[in-house]
């Protein structure tokens, strides 16, 4: 059956909604627009929702089948040299736009309460608005060009968001590390598509991953090597834009930003954009195993690590950034076994969670006015009821716990690698199983301490986020001391009791929080052969798996064929036990946060009688604490030492030397015509020189 | 009319080497800013003695056309050069050119 | 690398460092000292260079007057960069012009001395010393300090002499017939390829090239001559708005003084 | 054989208009009512114009050169766009000076300057290239040091002046060589003189010498190392309108005579010895693109921000000069150096002209706005300016759908194609760096709040240049064919001439580099890459 080609040229339209509204904001929000600059924002992304739904259930209903490219525009086309810009259309990019635009939208309309009274209102939308258009655009790409265009468009977008708060030291530090981190990925990616360019000599997806020089052996012994590189490059292009290590550093501080922002692009969106790309490219991959399972090595050891960090920190954002980064290595850790369609399914159900939670964590920032320290809080649930649900429902997704969303794709995520021919992808699974079961803890730790127990407020509850208004000049301290000066007169006068807020910040979080819920059953049912119904939809990408035929490279490298897409229930026992280990963690977190907060700090002190051995059910808790939290936490201690001053360190020197170097070049800058002088003529003289050396 | 040889006319490119040479230890080495512009006329000398015994060894006369323009471009420099030196004097009361190092970095 | 040639360029270089203007302790003396002895030993070297070249020593009549047109031409230019006194600097480059003049003329190219002392020592000159006279402070008693001390001679010297240094060397290195191609051929495969008759038969010569000059001129270089032209009215009008004061006009401040920050 | 480059007075037709109108404005500039003073500008914007025209009706074949006619038109083109940044000039000199008549000579001085850049690509002489030189240069002393009043004005003028004094007597110091080497001035008799005395193992000391020292002589007015000093102090000190000349005529003019140079060498100076230029040039592109962009990452001023970036620009043209005209078959028109160069330089001269026009926009009367902090958060004030500059500058940073990505793609591709790997890295390596300094400005004007209410010129011109700028990066970014054709033309011409007066008597070097050989093959000149660029559009001359 043909595609509907009216259909897929409004596909194209997808990206420019947003960016139609990017620019309407961009010149009429000053002057015209004003606070009203949510309108034409909200709209933009909402219409780009409608038309990337529709596409989905054209592909559903099989109005359209298998790949469709569409070719818009031959941007440069000379001689054999030619970049067209088109559109390249399957189930992936299709879920990819439909997730994007989805949450986008949900995340808009809650930043309009969240947003409000912000100083630079129309910007924050203006800038939104841009970093949809480019995700979109990167995801919908015909060819690496393009899909630069995106990748380095929501590069400027994160850049610009991350400093939106541009008074306060730590946002722009961590705008610049972002920046810094970005463009070593950048750099790599740039570099991937160039030797692309001239191995494959087009740039187009559909040429390269269908090219017949993919399935001839001569061509591929020839360009063994060059194939690696290129596998190599790209990989570290997504490493960055998807927070892998040791290029993860920027992630949790990017939280600096609004916390819509966090959600809508450090959490949900733009860091997937490295699984797409991964995804996207998997027949090259598949071509250069040594590095996919780079891939998938060092998928699993930022999920452990970044794990095992969210343990110790008492920031919500800081936990939430964390958790993301060790998601993240879930998704690398599938695409490692070559198992695009669980990791595209755990993406798909992490949008829905991660945005939950982020949503739900600036709600409480919202209303304890800017605080996130956990430490400080406590039962608030009393005070924000709609907002506790919600984020026990996306801790419940997070965590895994068995019949959230979070527990199936963890669990195709698990399978897959224990399914895996390659001889270490049990091991992958294994630590999955661990990092689950610290996932749980540190998760309910959070929902814990903040939601349960005794209602404390911290002293800045009931003001804005302090950042939302502070005006150049103007200090966080200043504003909170101003406050505190107030008194509770001014909590009366000033701001108001910490609440749910209005109804366009709590109407996303349900809805988000049913789409938690309720998503990881399409992985499930709904599928054609009684399998899930990612699966299927994602079957017609055949390339998605590796599903290359096999060819030998070099003697004993042997490209195994494997369809993880025919794996539709996870092996029982692997459920059993993914699930008996996050309910520990979430017990475990139970009693030390929730139930008897000093245990912990008990735990510490030396051994007690025998009483106090059964008041302490044995102490078993106590035995899992010393067995498993303590060695975790002081691991978790470790590794966030080593993240803070090793990895930090070595992209502080990489951002550090261009500007060493000029302090050293400065010199040469000495204002005087004469050692002006003097430098031109040396240089020649040195010149000169090779020359005499030369000859001789 | 003699033919000259290479090794004479080598003797006049050694000429012009060291001209130009001491033209370029004027420039770099003096403050005082005439001096220095005299010091390029020093360099623009020396390649004109070189330009010249070219013309000489080829039998040429593009050598000796060369060097009037290169004295028209010298002269047009020089008058910018002075008219340039007079305005600065003005502003300053000093011929020094390190008074001028006020942008660097 | 040829020994007597690196040193010759080397005592150069410790005559001009010692020749620069350096305060009160003074060394002209013993630079003028090393300065004669590099001379000496650059003459000898250059003698004996072209002999061991020259077979047949054309021209070697005429080579007493290059000697001497050179050696002045050389003094001239070392004291106009080491002189103290602008002034004197201005005038011995009078001398280094009349020098070169001599030595156009041994290259047959009389016009080309004429020009160069009627433009140079004549127009040129005269108003360098007119503006040095005039922006002098303290009109030429004092030596400013600025000329009378060089701040980084040994900096300056090494570099230019390294680059002199290499360029000699690159220049006498071996047999001069490898560096470039016999004339003769080489000579008529130009003129063959140009369209360009071979000039040595040409009477005109004898009497200064200036009939020839004025031919290659304003044939093969009649478009450059016009630019030539333009270049030196540009410059004249730059000058002016150059060094020009500003004209107060009546009513705005009103001072005519160019402020001084 | 034919002239080296075919030049006749008819294809001399715009820069006699350049000229002409040159003259009429400086007598318009001095006349005693200001109202014909303010004539002045039109003068010469209409001589501009005309002389556009003039290039669009010459006839390629018999008059002039592919290489002319691009070149022309770029002058002229980017003239139109420097004129309108410089429309308030003579009027924004220092408040503080007393003289308040309109200064016409300005445009006069801009329009020589332009006539020499045009005239560039047309010389066939050594002494005509001088001279072309000169005039680029001469006016441009000028206009620094009288461009506006402040003392920063008359250092810059000095340390300009001075040093290009400099730079004069050592590109005429090589160029004396070169005429001594050959016998003659004319570009045919020195580039049959580089065929016949040139092998590996005979090499004219005089020749490469001569090479060198023309090559690192011009390389001041093309900003790159080690010549590259003067450049931030200069840009800094000239008012901007200058500096934005500054950052296209002398550097379009000095690339010109570069390439004019390496084509008198046959592209290929290769052998043992005679690698020296493109291992020459690969170092100052190294070293150029470099310390221009470590250098500008640590300037506050934008000015002179833009200066260290100038002098990394030039070492990205020097990167595309050291893949040279790589004529294997093959590949595509892009794996033609001469052509990346051209296509940058265009590229470069648009953004960097739009980028100062919106600069100049944005300054106060007294050219007030240098540092960054001066222009943060002006984009709410000033959309359209805020928004044109930021395109060029995302040009600069080498964004995708702009002109400067495709030049940095042509660029990266001519290198990676003959075989400079580290080259290539090293580019896209600068190219992340630079984005830093650039993003800086952005992050500027659309992230911050303006500390305090910003002064700008109440005319449209200059607004009108940066939004005319913003509008050519981005349509010939999203269209560049017809760009490309015109750049294909000229580089074939550059290189299939200079193949043909090499094709004979030269073996292809046996060790060396290798880089820079010619592989003779009979389609030399014909080459299917360089044919190939011909094919997607009409030529220029119909």
């Amino acid at each position: 059956m043909l595609p509907d080609l009216s259909m897929m040229q409004s596909v194209a339209l997808i990206p420019v909604f947003p960016l139609l509204a990017a620019l309407i904001i961009a010149l009429f929000g000053a002057r015209v627009l004003k606070t009203r600059s949510w309108m034409p924002a909200v709209i933009g992304v909402a219409i780009s929702a409608v038309l990337a739904l529709s596409l989905l259930v054209m592909f559903q209903r099989g109005n359209i089948v298998g790949v469709y490219q569409l070719t818009l525009y031959h941007w440069i086309s000379s001689g054999g040299f030619s970049i067209p810009i088109g559109i390249y259309v399957d189930p992936l990019t299709s879920l990819f736009l439909a997730f994007i635009t989805f949450v986008s939208t949900l995340i808009f309309i809650y930043s309009c309460g969240y947003m409000q009274g912000d100083y630079g209102y129309f910007r924050f939308f203006a800038y939104m608005n841009m970093f949809v258009f480019f995700m979109c655009t990167l995801v919908l790409a015909d060819n690496f060009v393009l899909l630069y265009l995106g990748w380095e468009g929501v590069g400027l977008a994160s850049y610009l968001l991350v400093g939106y708060y541009y008074t306060k030291p730590a946002a722009r530090e961590a705008a610049k590390k972002a920046f810094i981190v970005n463009r070593i990925g950048d750099t790599c990616l740039a570099i991937a598509i160039f030797i692309i360019y001239l191995v494959f000599h087009t740039e187009t997806f559909s040429r390269i991953f269908y090219s017949s020089d993919l399935k001839n052996v001569g061509f591929l012994a020839a360009h063994h090597g060059t194939l690696i590189w290129i596998a190599l490059l790209l990989m570290f292009g997504a490493f960055a834009k998807s927070a892998q290590f040791p290029l993860h550093v920027w992630l949790p501080d990017a939280m600096e930003g609004p916390t819509p922002v966090s959600a809508l692009i450090h959490a949900a969106t733009m860091v997937t954009a490295g699984v797409y790309l991964i995804a996207r490219c998997m027949p090259l991959f598949t071509l250069a195993l040594p590095v996919l399972h780079l891939v998938g090595v060092v998928g699993g050891f930022t999920a452990f690590m970044a794990a095992t960090i969210a343990m110790c920190q008492y920031d919500m954002k800081r936990i939430w950034a964390y958790s993301t980064v060790s998601q993240l290595g879930y998704m690398f850790m599938a695409l490692g076994v070559a198992s695009g369609t669980a990791a595209v399914f755990h993406v798909f159900t992490h949008a829905f969670f991660k945005a939950l939670l982020f949503l739900s964590t600036g709600s409480v920032m919202h209303a304890m006015g800017g605080e996130l320290d956990i430490r400080k809080m406590s039962g608030i649930r009393k005070v924000m009821p709609i907002t506790a649900g919600c984020l026990l429902i996306g801790a419940l997704a997070l965590s895994g716990f068995p019949g959230f969303s979070g527990f199936f794709s963890k669990d195709e995520i698990l399978s897959a690698a224990m399914n895996a021919t390659w001889t270490w992808g049990p091991l992958l699974s294994v630590v999955g199983l661990v990092t689950a079961l610290i996932t749980a803890y540190y998760t309910f730790r959070v929902f814990f301490r903040v939601f349960m127990g005794d209602l404390v407020l911290p002293a800045t509850a009931g003001l804005h986020e302090p950042s939302a208004f502070v005006l150049p000049g103007q200090d966080r301290h200043e504003s909170l001391a101003e406050h505190e000066a107030h008194g509770e007169a001014g909590l009366e006068a000033q701001g108001h009791k910490p609440s749910d807020g209005s109804v366009a910040m709590w109407m996303p979080l349900i809805i988000l929080a049913i789409g938690a819920a309720f998503a990881g059953y399409l992985g499930v049912f709904g599928g054609a052969n009684g399998g899930g119904w990612i699966q299927s939809f994602l079957s017609p990408v055949h390339l998605l798996n590796g599903t290359v035929p096999p060819v030998t490279i070099t003697p004993g490298t042997h490209i195994p064929v494997r369809t993880v897409s025919t794996v539709r229930v996870a092996p029982l026992m692997l459920m059993a036990v993914s699930s008996a280990l996050v309910l520990l963690g979430v017990l475990v977190a139970a009693y030390f946060h929730w139930v008897n907060r000093r245990a912990a700090d008990l735990v510490g002190a030396s051994l007690r009688p025998v009483v106090t051995f059964l008041e302490n059910k044995w102490y078993i808790d106590e035995l899992y604490n010393y067995g498993i939290v303590e060695p975790l936490w002081l691991l978790g201690q470790a590794l966030s030492i080593f993240d803070r001053f090793v990895v930090d360190g070595v992209v502080f020197v990489i951002g550090f030397f261009p500007q060493f170097t000029g302090y050293i070049l400065k010199a040469t800058q000495s204002g005087r015509l004469r050692y002006y002088g003097i430098g031109m003529i040396a240089g020649i003289a040195v010149v000169i020189l090779g020359v005499l050396y030369l000859l001789r | 009319m003699p033919v000259m040889s290479q090794a004479v006319l080598y003797q006049y490119l050694a000429l012009g080497a060291v001209l130009f040479v001491l033209g370029l230890i004027g420039f770099v080495a003096r403050r005082n800013m005439i001096l220095i512009f005299l010091s390029t006329e020093i360099m623009f000398q020396g390649v004109a003695v070189i330009l010249i015994a070219f013309s000489r060894y080829w039998m040429n006369m593009d050598g000796q056309s060369f060097v009037i323009f290169l004295l028209t471009i010298a002269a047009a420099e020089a008058s910018l050069a002075l008219g340039l030196v007079i305005l600065l004097f003005r502003r300053r009361e000093t011929l020094d050119v390190d008074v001028w190092s006020e942008m660097q970095g | 690398m040829d020994y007597a040639l690196a040193v010759a360029t080397a005592l150069g270089a410790l005559s001009i460092y010692l020749l620069l203007p350096r305060g009160r302790g003074s060394l002209v003396k013993t630079g003028a000292l090393v300065g004669v002895l590099t001379l000496g030993v650059a003459i000898l070297y250059l003698v004996r260079w072209v002999g061991h070249h020259e077979a047949v020593g054309q021209g070697a009549g005429l080579g007493i007057f290059f000697y001497l047109f050179a050696i002045i031409a050389v003094i001239s230019a070392t004291a106009v960069i080491c002189h103290p006194r602008p002034l004197y600097s201005a005038l011995y480059f009078v001398l280094l012009t009349l020098a070169m003049a001599g030595l156009f003329i041994l290259l047959l190219a009389q016009f080309m001395a004429i020009v160069l002392i009627i433009i140079y020592a004549g127009a040129i000159l005269v108003t360098y010393i007119f503006v040095i006279m005039l922006a002098s402070p303290g009109g030429n008693v004092a030596v400013a300090d600025y000329d009378r001390v060089t701040p980084d001679p040994l900096l300056a010297v090494l570099v230019s002499f390294v680059l002199l240094g290499t360029v000699l060397q690159l220049m006498f290195i071996g047999q001069p017939r490898t560096f470039m191609a016999a004339r003769p051929v080489r000579a008529v495969a130009v003129g063959v390829i140009r369209g360009h008759q071979s000039l040595s038969d040409k009477p005109a010569l004898r009497i200064g090239g200036m009939e020839l000059l004025g031919v290659n001129l304003y044939s093969q270089y009649a478009l450059p001559l016009e630019l030539a032209g333009i270049l030196l009215t540009i410059s004249l009008v730059g000058a002016v708005m150059i060094a020009r004061k500003n004209v107060p006009v009546a009513g705005v401040l009103g001072t005519g003084q160019m402020p001084v920050e | 054989m034919a002239d080296y480059v075919n030049t006749s007075l008819p294809g001399l037709l715009p820069e006699i208009i350049l000229l002409c109108a040159a003259a009429v404005a400086l007598l318009l500039g001095l006349a005693r009512r200001d109202v014909l003073r303010r004539l002045a500008q039109w003068a010469a914007v209409i001589g501009v114009g005309a002389a556009f025209v003039a290039a669009l009706s010459n006839d390629v074949e018999r008059h002039t050169t592919a290489l002319g006619t691009f070149m022309t038109l770029l002058t002229c083109g980017i003239g139109i766009l420097l004129l309108f940044s410089a429309w308030e000039m003579p009027f924004a000199m220092d408040p503080a000076q007393t003289d308040r008549h309109y200064r016409g000579e300005f445009f006069a001085m801009l329009l020589c300057s332009l006539a020499g850049v045009s005239m560039m690509a047309k010389v066939n002489n050594l002494i005509w290239l001088f001279l072309a030189l000169e005039l680029v240069s001469i006016p441009t002393y000028i206009v620094v040091a009288t461009g506006r009043g402040q003392s920063e004005a008359q250092e810059a003028g000095i340390k300009y002046f001075f040093l290009g004094a400099l730079s004069a007597a050592i590109y005429l110091f090589g160029l004396s060589y070169l005429y001594g080497f050959s016998g003659s001035t004319r570009f045919s008799a020195i580039a049959a003189a580089f065929q016949a005395g040139i092998s590996p193992h005979q090499v004219p000391w005089m020749a490469i010498i001569g090479v060198l020292l023309v090559l690192l002589g011009i390389s001041y007015k093309i900003a790159a190392v080690p010549l590259h000093f003067y450049a931030a102090d200069v840009y800094q000190g000239a008012a901007t309108p200058v500096t934005a000349f500054l950052s296209f005529a002398p550097k379009a003019a000095g690339f010109v005579a570069i390439l004019l140079l390496l084509r008198l060498t046959g592209w290929h100076f290769t052998g043992e010895p005679g690698s020296t230029i493109p291992a020459l040039l690969t170092v100052m592109a190294v070293l150029t693109m470099t310390i221009g962009n470590v250098l500008a990452l640590l300037q506050r001023n934008i000015k002179r921000m833009f200066a260290f970036s100038s002098i990394a620009h030039s070492g990205y043209i020097l990167a595309a000069l050291v893949a040279g005209p790589a004529l294997v078959a093959g590949g595509g028109w892009a794996h033609d150096g001469v052509a990346a160069a051209l296509f940058y330089l265009a590229a470069y001269s648009l953004m960097t002209v739009g980028a100062f026009a919106a600069l100049i926009y944005m300054q106060g009367k007294a050219d007030g706005a240098e540092d960054i902090d001066d222009i943060a958060g002006i984009s709410s004030e000033h959309p359209l300016t805020a928004a044109c500059m930021a395109i060029c500058l995302l040009s600069l940073i080498g964004m995708p759908g702009t002109i400067g990505f495709l030049g940095k793609l042509f660029i990266v591709q001519a290198d990676l194609s003959t075989g400079h790997w580290i080259l290539a890295v090293l580019v896209v390596v600068n190219a992340a760096i630079a984005a830093a300094y650039y993003l800086r400005i952005i992050a500027a004007m659309y992230v911050r709040e303006p500390w305090s209410p910003s002064h700008v010129r109440t005319t449209l011109a200059p607004r009108f240049a940066a939004a005319l700028c913003a509008a050519l990066v981005i349509g010939f970014g999203l269209a560049p064919s017809r760009l490309l054709s015109d750049v294909g033309h000229a580089a074939d011409f550059m290189v299939g001439n200079s193949a043909a007066v090499h094709l004979t008597g030269i073996k292809k070097a046996g060790s060396g580099s290798g880089v820079w050989s010619l592989q003779p093959s009979p389609v030399l000149g014909r080459n299917p890459a360089l044919v190939a660029v011909r094919m997607p559009s009409p030529s220029i001359r119909r």
